[in-house]
């Protein structure tokens, strides 16, 4: 087959069987047997003890979305008090805080960890594995995220939260600018959250590296998977900048160290390297996993395969690679070298590139489909009317000259709003609608659905677009009112207006979900008629996630099973013990077999450890040699080498 | 739907220790630790770059002798480390203990080197950025040695139980590569943190 | 050009402003976008200078090209995705050229002109230009609020001001940005862009008015509690005048010694400002000498108005919250004595 | 399932057990690892021209040539080449490979190691240009 394969038909979901005969195909003895062995444990004690992937990856996106609700209410406020000059709802003190707080949490605790559960929750059902590699350390890391994102939420209902913004610039957030609590939660919070995406990131990689389905070779891997793969990369290689730069800023406060301190030959612009150095690559973060949804959704709605495989490929691998080489872009204004900044504006306009090759693949795929516009495909439609603006005005800011002007404005809150909203949060919506039949076994209601995708893109136009104006008008960012007579009010009541549209727009999904999961019709197996293998299993997927692990072909294992009439798949592996197919890192042979650990409580206790530990130091060091030994002792519990399996 | 068995896992292997998925983890784990080491030597000297004299004036730069003593205990043990797992490979009990002791015995011999280098120093961590970078790359680096011993003392205690068999072996190969890294990054720390300020 | 009355203008009543700007909204709310992006005192879209006029341009180019982009990619998704029906499916070959010309050519047509533009008018508001600076001014960035010192050609501190920044029309003036606490960002977008001022570091900005006016500008980088009240007023006015002006504020308070000043030196003003000539010559708050000279009070918060001055004494954590000057509350006839004597320091 | 069956979906199929990647690689050797050059050559090539290259700017600035910034340009541009040299010859190479599977693969990632190193050069090339109208000491104080 070509690499296009433009020839191939379109698929209509009609024709799809509503189930695959999961038990049909073993027998229902051993059906129930495997089952069994995959179950996750009930009730209460029970939840502290799960590991399955699915399990996993439902709670970092419910978890996600409880953030970016509260978060949300944030920005609400935000907008509330912005509404009118010299307005008095919010004081300075509380603004900050609550500046602070929203965009930290949408950037640590909403948008990577969602990404994160799409990719949990998925990837492995798209690479034909039966759960990730590790599975106990992903329950590890869930545990850690919760516990450190309801740490820092908390602080903010405790009116102490971190107020020198998300970005915490030195030396406001030193000790002599910043006192009380506030940024020592930000810098330990935030490391400690730091290590749930770490760990995530290794087990997404190893999972699709090792535990693809057999025939599943790297070029048949699903550019979902490809784009989680290529975020799982930049996470490992980002985030240890900023944990080193928050060490750095913990320790000057805590134990007196001189890294930020320009006296005795610190340098503020260190924090601004490292922090950035991880912050821009962060955005691509958020990003990539969203265009791989946008791929999937792209070819599932318009019914053929996808044009330009290698090239999404290289675009993907190309946004990766760039992004490493932009960080500088937000310290135009800092004094730099003139030639140095230079770099950079040619680095980040580069960006680009990749991104024009992505839409116009899409549009190329999409072109004289049959293409059928479900919500799925309307929140993707939407990214695409929001997001090539913000690509737009992201390679505008790439200017040196421009950017002195509009940095630290109201044009770069627009800007990166479009770009993250437009960006992740509508494909992530989409993702939402197109995965939720294969989670819950249920389908959302198109009507609402459709309503609530108008009213959040009409609501975000409303919001943002004026802000590119007030920028330009000259006003500046994180400001928490403004004098009267520059005439900005008229922008930022509308901003208000439509921020208020927007939330009752993403009010409009939570409702539909909610109703839904009672009462939404009962979603068949590949309701959507999608080509890759989580519509293999059952909806909701089955505790083992295939009954029989499948073999692949192509890049459209559905597609070509649904033609050759039959399914091509593993026998012998054990019904007793948690097995998964090692494949070969490259064609995916099959290597070994792996026999993944069940349900254990002992991730719970390490993170419990752990955090103790970390928040321990907010308030001395001495909570690091205890935090130390303290998960060392649970680790040595979790790792005690036992027989692979229980001897009958 | 009718299923076509095209792989047939009955016989595959189900314990390879050299290709299991956590060995691939463990690789993750020290690529991260190792941008980690990356980014605070970059951060060394860009504060270097920041200032007109490095070490600051009237501090001097480490001494060499610890440091180097070091250098040499660390690559033994990692020596002493491939030993064992050689032995463990073969299903030699005694050579994986001998040896797994071994190499805890010769990092706790580097700790006790590093101590006295630390109380050496010349700059206390919160006089000068120098003093902090230099304290704070050693200690990094410390406390990796002291997980690593903590972690392979337990694997040590085991392997004299009889722990490990053939099929059980996983914990060694992984703590294996782990001690390899530990011990390989003190390399460019030494480098940078000794040598360096002697060139410059 | 804005005059200086129409600065004045917005500074009333909060109430009577909604409610104006309200009607405003309802009758012009469609073409809102249009009107508002070409007027104001702070606006990097009404140029004072050749700088910020090039960036201007520059945006109104880049705005241009981003819309016809915006309008060819979202036209083809749209006919690509089924606007008219029965459209056939593009050939491999055709959607091979689709993907080059929009996804790799059109990016490298906009990557060389952001380049080009970007180099030249980078070198022209950057630099020095022709060497005829002779005007040098160090800002510092305090929280919250700017400490200008003018300097003579050897370096040193000619006079001290706050707040506003006066400066002579078509001459290229050198700011030098410093800060002792946190970072600040110098922006006054009518003039020129914005450039940090870091402590341990000494930027510059250059900043050549080309026209009369007055303008306002802010700090653009977030610097603590009261970041956002952290404003300044720029003036530009012909040589002359400008000359008049600094010999003045170089010059020891003009204002005879009245009862006032004991009210001020008995409240422990002296304690943080400076007022030349006098006793009173604390270092942390604003220099005091010529207060009465200056448009406004509160860095650009409110009018320099006796009201004002009176309220801002007195209560002055209504005005700007967090501001690190504490509220004094003298007796009636001695607040009246102060007024006077703030008033007089011309 | 029948012997028959088997035997007639073993080239489509992955029974090929026996036949790991590293039996691959061993029978290729170093051939094996060329589609690799391209992916992991261009960031080095990049990352060595941009972020040394802007960690001399002053330093340049300083010395008042810019010759070591020429010398770096070249050698950037030659870790490119080498990039681009490899993945051609892999993309020649993975005609003669066996199973089909594999060379398809092969092709794949000797395509994307490619246009990353083109991708790269021109990254270079954006940056190395414009330098030329450009003041070393600009914007130092």
């Amino acid at each position: 087959m070509t690499a296009v394969g433009i020839e191939t038909s379109g698929h209509d979901p009609a024709l799809e069987p509503s189930s695959y005969g999961h038990e049909a195909a073993v027998g229902r003895e051993a059906f129930e047997r495997i089952e069994r062995t995959w179950r996750s444990p009930a009730g209460f004690v029970g939840w502290f003890t799960q590991v399955n992937h699915s399990a996993i990856g439902l709670r970092f996106i419910v978890t996600a979305f409880v953030f970016f609700i509260l978060s949300g209410l944030l920005g609400l406020a935000m907008r509330l008090q912005l509404a009118m000059p010299l307005n008095e709802m919010l004081s300075p003190e509380a603004y900050n805080q609550i500046m602070t707080v929203h965009g930290t949490a949408m950037m640590f605790l909403f948008a990577i960890p969602a990404m994160e559960g799409v990719a949990i929750y998925v990837a492995p059902l798209m690479v034909g594995a039966r759960d990730m590699a590790f599975p106990r350390l992903n329950a590890f890391g869930y545990y850690v995220y919760l516990i450190g994102g309801s740490a820092f939420f908390l602080s903010l209902a405790l009116g102490m939260a971190p107020d020198a913004g998300w970005f915490n610039y030195v030396p406001l957030a030193n000790k002599t600018f910043s006192e009380g609590y506030g940024v020592d939660i930000w810098t330990t919070m935030i490391t400690f959250i730091e290590l749930s995406a770490l760990t995530a990131a290794v087990e997404l990689i190893v999972t699709i590296m090792k535990l693809r389905a057999p025939g599943m070779s790297l070029d048949r891997m699903p550019i979902f998977v490809w784009a989680v793969l290529v975020m799982s990369f930049m996470i490992l290689f980002a985030m240890p900048s900023v944990m080193v730069a928050s060490a750095f800023l913990m320790m000057d406060r805590l134990v007196d160290t001189q890294f930020f301190i320009v006296e005795n030959g610190g340098s503020p612009l260190l924090w601004q390297h490292l922090f950035w150095f991880f912050g821009h690559p962060e955005v691509y973060i958020i990003l990539v996993p969203a265009l791989g949804i946008v791929t999937s959704i792209v070819v599932t709605f318009s019914g053929r395969p996808l044009f330009g495989y290698t090239a999404l490929v290289l675009a993907i691998t190309g946004i990766g690679m760039v992004s490493f080489g932009l960080w500088v872009h937000h310290m135009y204004t800092t004094g730099l070298p003139f030639m140095g900044r230079s770099f950079f504006m040619a680095a980040s306009s580069m960006i680009a590139i990749p991104s024009g090759v992505q839409v116009y693949c899409w549009i190329a795929t999409l072109w004289g489909g049959k293409v059928r516009f479900a919500t799925p495909m309307l929140w993707v439609l939407a990214f695409f009317g929001v997001f090539i603006a913000g690509g737009l005005t992201g390679v505008m800011v790439a200017s040196v000259p421009f950017d002195r002007q509009v940095h630290d404005s109201y044009f770069v809150v627009a800007h990166f709003h479009y770009v993250l909203m437009g960006g992740a949060v509508f494909p992530l919506m989409g993702a939402i609608y197109y995965w939720f039949p294969k989670a819950t076994g249920r389908m959302l209601s198109e009507r609402l659905g459709i309503g609530s995708c108008l009213t959040v893109f009409v609501g975000f136009n409303i919001t943002f677009f004026p802000m590119h104006i007030l920028g330009l008008q000259g006003m500046p960012r994180r400001v928490y009112t403004y004098v009267d007579g520059l005439g900005w009010g008229n922008m930022n009541l509308l901003a208000t207006f439509g921020a208020f549209l927007l939330a009752l727009g993403f009010a409009l999904t939570l409702f539909n979900v909610v109703r839904s999961l009672r009462h939404g019709a009962v979603a068949p197996d590949n309701p959507w008629g999608g080509s890759t293998l989580e519509w293999a299993t059952a909806s909701p997927p089955l505790n083992c996630n295939f009954i029989q692990q499948p073999v692949v072909e192509s890049r459209r294992p559905m597609w070509d099973w649904r033609e050759a009439g039959s399914r091509t798949v593993v026998a012998g592996l054990s019904e007793d013990r948690r097995e998964t197919m090692v494949t070969t890192l490259l064609d995916a042979r099959p290597q070994s077999v792996m026999v993944l650990p069940g349900p254990t409580p002992w991730p719970f206790v390490s993170a419990v450890a752990a955090s103790f530990g970390f928040i321990g130091l907010i308030f001395s060091p001495w909570f690091f040699p205890i935090g130390f030994f303290a998960v060392f002792a649970t680790m040595v519990f979790w790792f005690w080498p036992r027989h692979p399996w229980r001897k009958k | 739907m009718k299923a076509r068995v095209l792989v047939d896992a009955s016989d595959i292997d189900r314990f390879a220790p050299h290709t299991h998925p956590l060995w691939w983890g463990i690789l993750g784990a020290v690529a991260i630790e190792a941008a980690v080491v990356a980014t605070l030597l970059t951060s060394y000297f860009y504060l270097a770059a920041q200032n007109p004299a490095w070490p600051p004036e009237g501090v001097a730069p480490p001494d060499l002798f610890w440091p180097t003593v070091v250098l040499v205990l660390l690559p033994l043990s990692s020596f002493t480390m491939w030993w064992a797992g050689k032995g463990s490979d073969r299903g030699d009990q005694r050579q994986l203990s001998i040896g797994v002791t071994a190499s805890v015995t010769l990092a706790v011999l580097a700790l006790v080197a590093r101590s006295f280098q630390i109380a050496e120093f010349d700059a206390s961590w919160n006089d000068h950025a120098y003093g902090s970078i230099l304290w704070v790359i050693t200690g990094f680096h410390y406390t990796h040695v002291v997980s690593a011993v903590s972690g392979t003392a337990v694997v040590a205690v085991l392997a004299w139980r009889g722990y490990f068999t053939p099929e059980r072996q996983l914990g060694v190969v992984v703590d294996t590569v782990y001690w390899y890294f530990v011990a390989g990054v003190f390399l460019p720390i030494y480098l940078v943190l000794y040598i360096a300020p002697r060139l410059l | 050009m804005r005059s200086e009355g129409k600065a004045k203008r917005g500074f009333g009543s909060p109430q009577e402003r909604v409610r104006l700007r309200l009607l405003r909204l309802l009758s012009s709310a469609p073409f809102a976008f249009l009107l508002s992006g070409c007027q104001g005192i702070q606006s990097a879209l009404d140029p004072a200078s050749r700088d910020a006029r090039l960036v201007a341009e520059l945006s109104w180019w880049m705005f241009t090209s981003a819309v016809f982009i915006y309008i060819v990619t979202i036209g083809l998704l749209a006919v690509g995705a089924g606007l008219f029906r029965g459209r056939k499916r593009l050939s491999f070959r055709s959607s091979t050229t689709l993907v080059i010309l929009g996804g790799v050519c059109a990016p490298i047509i906009a990557i060389i002109a952001i380049g080009v533009s970007g180099v030249a008018i980078g070198d022209e508001t950057e630099g020095a230009r022709e060497a005829g600076t002779a005007l040098t001014i160090e800002v510092v960035g305090k929280q919250w609020w700017w400490e200008l010192r003018y300097l003579d050609e050897a370096g040193e501190v000619i006079a001290v001001t706050a707040n506003e920044l006066h400066l002579p029309v078509g001459e290229r003036a050198r700011l030098e940005l410093l800060s002792d606490n946190v970072i600040h960002s110098f922006w006054a977008p009518n003039l020129q862009g914005k450039t940090d001022a870091i402590p341990g570091r000494r930027n510059v900005l250059f900043a050549e008015p080309a026209v009369e006016g007055v303008w306002r500008g802010q700090c653009a980088e977030f610097c603590g509690k009261q970041h956002t009240l952290m404003g300044f007023m720029v003036v530009a006015e012909p040589r002359d005048e400008f000359n008049a002006w600094l010999e003045r504020q170089a010059s020891d308070a003009l204002a005879p010694p009245a009862p006032g000043l004991d009210v001020f030196l008995d409240l422990g003003c002296g304690g943080c400002h400076t007022i030349r000539g006098t006793p009173a010559d604390g270092q942390k708050g604003p220099d005091l000498t010529h207060l009465a000279s200056r448009r406004t009070i509160a860095a650009a918060t409110l009018p320099n108005s006796r009201g004002n001055l009176g309220g801002w004494i007195t209560d002055t954590h209504e005005v700007k919250p967090g501001a690190l000057m504490p509220s004094f509350i003298p007796e009636p006839q001695d607040l009246h004595d102060l007024l006077d004597y703030l008033e007089a320091l011309h | 399932m029948s012997k028959m069956d088997r035997s007639r979906n073993a080239d489509r199929a992955v029974q090929d057990t026996k036949q790991s990647d590293r039996q691959l690689a061993r029978q290729e050797g170093f051939e094996a690892f060329t589609p690799w050059f391209g992916w992991g050559l261009a960031p080095a090539a990049w990352a060595l021209h941009q972020g040394v290259g802007y960690a001399m700017v002053s330093w340049l600035c300083n010395i008042g040539t810019r010759w070591p910034y020429h010398a770096l340009t070249v050698l950037a541009v030659c870790l490119c080449l080498a990039g681009i040299a490899a993945a051609v010859h892999a993309l020649r190479r993975s005609r003669h490979i066996r199973p089909e599977r594999s060379a398809a693969r092969m092709r794949m990632m000797a395509l994307v190691g490619l246009m990353l190193s083109a991708a790269a050069l021109g990254g270079i090339t954006v940056e190395y240009v414009p330098t030329f109208w450009i003041d070393t000491c600009m914007g130092i104080w």
